[in-house]
């Protein structure tokens, strides 16, 4: 196992790794910009090394700094949490360079699930069910045609270099094509100097649904189960929960078998994630991978038991699978994350500043993964999220129930959360119902605006 | 002021700073006193500070220096004390390890009581097996060399203080 | 300043910071003070104070009285503002149902404006079937009935206010 | 189910049974003392009485006062929590005369079991192993000799009326018999003002081994498997553990089944605690029951899934626990629970006061109940314990690494707390190798000396 892990992120997720370094006996040394210099990360770890001003582009994602850090602290390996340098095969390469192990897939697997088009084929060849679409570029009108004849309608346009709805457009049939098509791609020549388009299948009110991985560094991968993802504002979730109401015994089993078919061919290890979507008759498609924990792991480390960062670091030192997992998977009960981010939650405008009151539920079923505290600070230059609070019941029912009476004794003063925002959700019936898909947060805001 | 006075004027000090006080004027028959804080008041006051602080002295000598000025302005009206210098510290803008000198044996780039201009080499940090020269970023004599030669440095820890000129 | 004092010092900024006042002057023989608070005062200074707050008003009319007193002695040397009237409250001293009078329909023990006697019965509060007379614990003027007849009290709720004479 | 409940508790144990009544969603009415006004559980309640001044006699303990609230404020039911009315029948009683459920077993039962040589004989009865002794009073020193003889050396001799070990003798052979036997009489005599004595097999080296019960009102009993409480500083539990690495899966399952017949025998229900000394031969004597649900109740949770204080509710309101516990119970993992005191690390006096930094661990695996928080005050009234820290692991080995993580990252500032003792224990070699017993404290604080 490794002497010393270097922690190249801050927050929840630093204190979750160095967290789970320290249950392990292994030294940890955090990073951190002169912003961060009271966060609980700097506290708990066995060492700290400042590495440069607030801005992450000077600190947290310079990479010459944090391998310097490293080389100074002399470790063994580094974790990258998520977000950040997580998913940077660049930064893989120099760990590599510098014989540090890097925590995560190998640079060229990283790259390669980084190109949508590369992850889509490989998806492909190992028969994942893709989201059905043109295979790259569209090179007119015509094409665009012949496209959505096989794809079959309603279709989505979208611009190769796109981003923020710009370029986009819906088409639901051969008549409006053409003109749809033209719009959109002077639209996206115009935002981006490039008016190259593709085209997907459009699902009108699909389900986020994903598929946690871990696979050793000798060519063996597992899936542990889904996580169901819709509960999103602006592609940004907001709460998780395993399993999905969605996925059957017979599917997660069916799908588990064919990811880790796919994984196995493309070399894959470390921890990931397969995200899918789900359209309204039940039918599954791939549509990227994650190469990283990912925030919301916890609701599968509840529901499998399985701690997945204290995997993570098994694998990096190179142990097996079948001595990190020694019983068959089990999904028990039903976990739920709220994100509780330092946003107002009605117009989510982030909210920095001192916490003056702070105040964790606590209890049976309840997991809160936080560096904040009483009197910290929240830092005006990173992203918002400061706690993930998880709760676990026999089904999910329980689960419901807890997360609101956890939610109504976390306290956090100073500063504007998500909590009231997520009280509103968890009182919902459509919420409660489960019957709802990634277009739910548009429909709630619509009633709260009307009640 | 005796060495007791000064332990309580940073006891009050320390206390005002840690309510945030921005201004406070005391006058009595053997005191008067008049301290305004510079900016304001230092982030994550109580909590965990005392932790945070030994940390901080111990990764950053440069801390104590910054306590250093409020205190220095606060004993001004008081009387003719003995002026508290303000040195300006040279610090590190990478993380890396220090060397004094531009090769293992080589006479250091500077030594205590040279004169230095703005620009001038005055040690090197090595990061990712580079070189990095350091330069002064002001004019003035060498006063003390802060971290050792071969030490491991932090981004923003002080290397040298030098008396501005 | 002896640690007497600086305790004495440390009570006045809690005692100023918990009523989020922003500057403060006060001149006495021996002592001269000036407190100028940094920014705003924190928002819902310490804890859960607003909802503590307004808890403890709902539930003891007697915590506000508490609160008024070192207001008073501050506000002494500004004017002579009309002095705060401070009457006495009859506590209940067990919790139960509250009645004004001995039998439904029958009058009340006492109304606003009766002179009471120490020991005078006031009301009865019910708990577990019994009748508790609740005796004055003052001599004075009924100003106030601050509990309705039949209401639920609470151990310590306030139940009439008494000038005491 | 109750519509409301009253908690006749204060601290953590109160807000964890406000938290189980709101995930059920039962109203909850706290009670509290002048000293409590602050407290979490009187914010986190639906509704909030004060029934007296700080002095536990003259408000939790009020009977009166307590009922009185519980009419005011018109409950179903009244949960008395752990101490406190726990165990005292009379209160059972007002509350049954006054149209209230107590969520306890029946009064009759408690006070059964509260008189010690009852309730040994009523197991003797039901075939649970006891510890060999007299069958109450012995008349003179011939009677003392004859007891030893059939019970075995060493034997104990103890004071009917004692405690704080006044009138206590080991006795190892019959020759040094009649002389201690006229001394812990004599002593007896002079400090209680009754020289009555019992005796009881001695154990040098006992390990303190509790199975938890719970039974419906429909006459059906089950056993949730044990505690290891062998950690103790004058006899105050410190560390409670789940499973005991004493107890064989055999084991359990043949306790389990006595236990179940021997309180089917005498109509128990609710939740319980049969409490045995284990001798250094492994083999298991019943010492006393525990008719409330208990402090360390958590690491039982952890290790089944269950929860108690919600099965608590169900059985009062009626239910069967064939619909509360559908699955068999199965033992997973491993619990530790470490009490929390505000005392003194070393010296152990009390640490009354207000706290003036509170940073609660969290992270996967831990738990922690408390109703404290930063800016809470401690009064001087009530006992010390103010936090729980439950983890839980998949052995021994990880919840006592996750335990020493957690403990490095709780904490608290303006009192004392025995934390840093629980991080001395948690590195005692002894403590870790499991092979300890109710002498350990003894062991472990000369250890602490000579170092």
């Amino acid at each position: 196992m490794f002497r010393k892990v270097l922690i190249a992120n801050r927050g929840e997720i630093a204190l979750r790794v160095i967290s789970a370094c320290k249950e392990m006996g292994i030294r940890t040394v955090a990073v951190y910009s002169e912003a961060d210099r009271n966060s609980l990360h700097v506290r708990f770890a066995d060492e700290a090394i400042c590495i440069g001003p607030p801005r992450s582009s000077d600190s947290y994602l310079n990479v010459p700094a944090v391998i310097s850090a490293a080389e100074i602290a002399d470790v063994d390996a580094i974790h990258p949490g998520y977000g950040l340098l997580s998913e940077n095969a660049n930064f893989a390469e120099v760990c590599r360079a510098s014989n540090i192990k890097f925590i995560g897939p190998p640079p060229e697997v990283t790259r390669m699930m980084g190109e949508k088009s590369t992850a889509r084929q490989t998806m492909k060849k190992a028969k994942v069910p893709i989201l059905p679409g043109s295979d790259g570029v569209i090179a007119d009108e015509n094409e665009a045609l012949e496209w959505a004849k096989e794809v079959g309608y309603p279709v989505i346009l979208k611009a190769v270099a796109g981003g923020g709805g710009r370029g986009m457009r819906i088409c639901r049939n051969a008549e409006e094509l053409p003109a749809l098509y033209n719009q959109a791609s002077t639209e996206a020549a115009n935002a981006f100097g490039n008016g190259d388009m593709y085209m997907e299948k459009f699902i009108e009110r699909p389900r986020h649904i994903e598929f946690q991985v871990l696979a050793d560094e000798h060519g063996n991968v597992m899936s542990l189960g889904e996580r169901e993802c819709s509960i999103q504002r602006r592609h940004q979730k907001l709460i998780e929960e395993a399993p999905s109401l969605m996925i059957t015994p017979k599917l997660r089993d069916e799908l588990g078998k064919t990811i880790k078919k796919a994984l196995e061919n493309i070399g894959y290890w470390n921890a990931g994630t397969i995200e899918f979507l789900m359209d309204e008759d039940g039918k599954i498609y791939f549509i990227e991978m994650n190469t990283r924990i990912q925030v919301e792991h916890c609701v599968t480390e509840m529901v499998t038991g399985i701690d997945l960062v204290k995997a993570q670091l098994r694998i990096a030192a190179g142990e097996k699978l079948s001595s990190i997992i020694t019983k068959p998977v089990e999904i028990r009960g039903h976990a739920i994350e709220c994100r509780i981010n330092a946003e107002h939650p009605e117009k989510f405008t982030p909210s920095a500043g001192k916490i003056t009151a702070f105040n964790v539920p606590g209890g049976n079923g309840v997991r809160v993964d936080t560096a904040q505290y009483a009197e910290g600070v929240v830092p005006p230059y990173y992203d918002s999220l400061i706690a993930k609070l998880i709760c676990h019941g026999a089904d999910r029912e329980e689960a419901m129930n807890k997360m609101q009476r956890a939610l109504s004794q976390f306290v956090v003063q100073g500063i504007h959360t998500t909590i009231p925002l997520h009280e509103k959700i968890f009182a919902d019936e459509e919420f409660r119902s489960g019957a709802f898909d990634t277009k739910f947060m548009e429909r709630f805001f619509e009633r709260q605006k009307e009640s | 002021m005796d060495g007791n006075k000064l332990d309580e004027l940073r006891e009050l000090v320390e206390f005002l700073k840690a309510n945030e006080i921005a201004e406070f004027d005391m006058e009595r028959e053997d005191l008067k006193v008049r301290i305004k804080f510079a900016g304001e008041p230092a982030v994550g006051a109580p909590g965990f500070d005392m932790a945070q602080l030994s940390r901080l002295m111990a990764s950053a000598p440069a801390a104590p220096a910054q306590l250093a000025v409020p205190v220095a302005v606060a004993a001004e009206p008081v009387a003719a004390a003995a002026p508290v210098e303000v040195l300006h510290n040279v610090k590190s803008p990478i993380v890396g390890t220090f060397y004094e000198s531009p090769s293992p044996g080589a006479p250091a780039f500077v030594k205590i009581g040279d004169q230095v201009e703005v620009g001038q080499v005055l040690c090197i940090v090595e990061a990712m097996k580079l070189m990095n020269e350091i330069e002064s970023d002001v004019a003035g004599e060498v006063v003390r060399q802060i971290t050792a030669s071969g030490q491991p440095v932090e981004y923003g820890q002080a290397l040298f203080a030098i008396r501005a000129r």
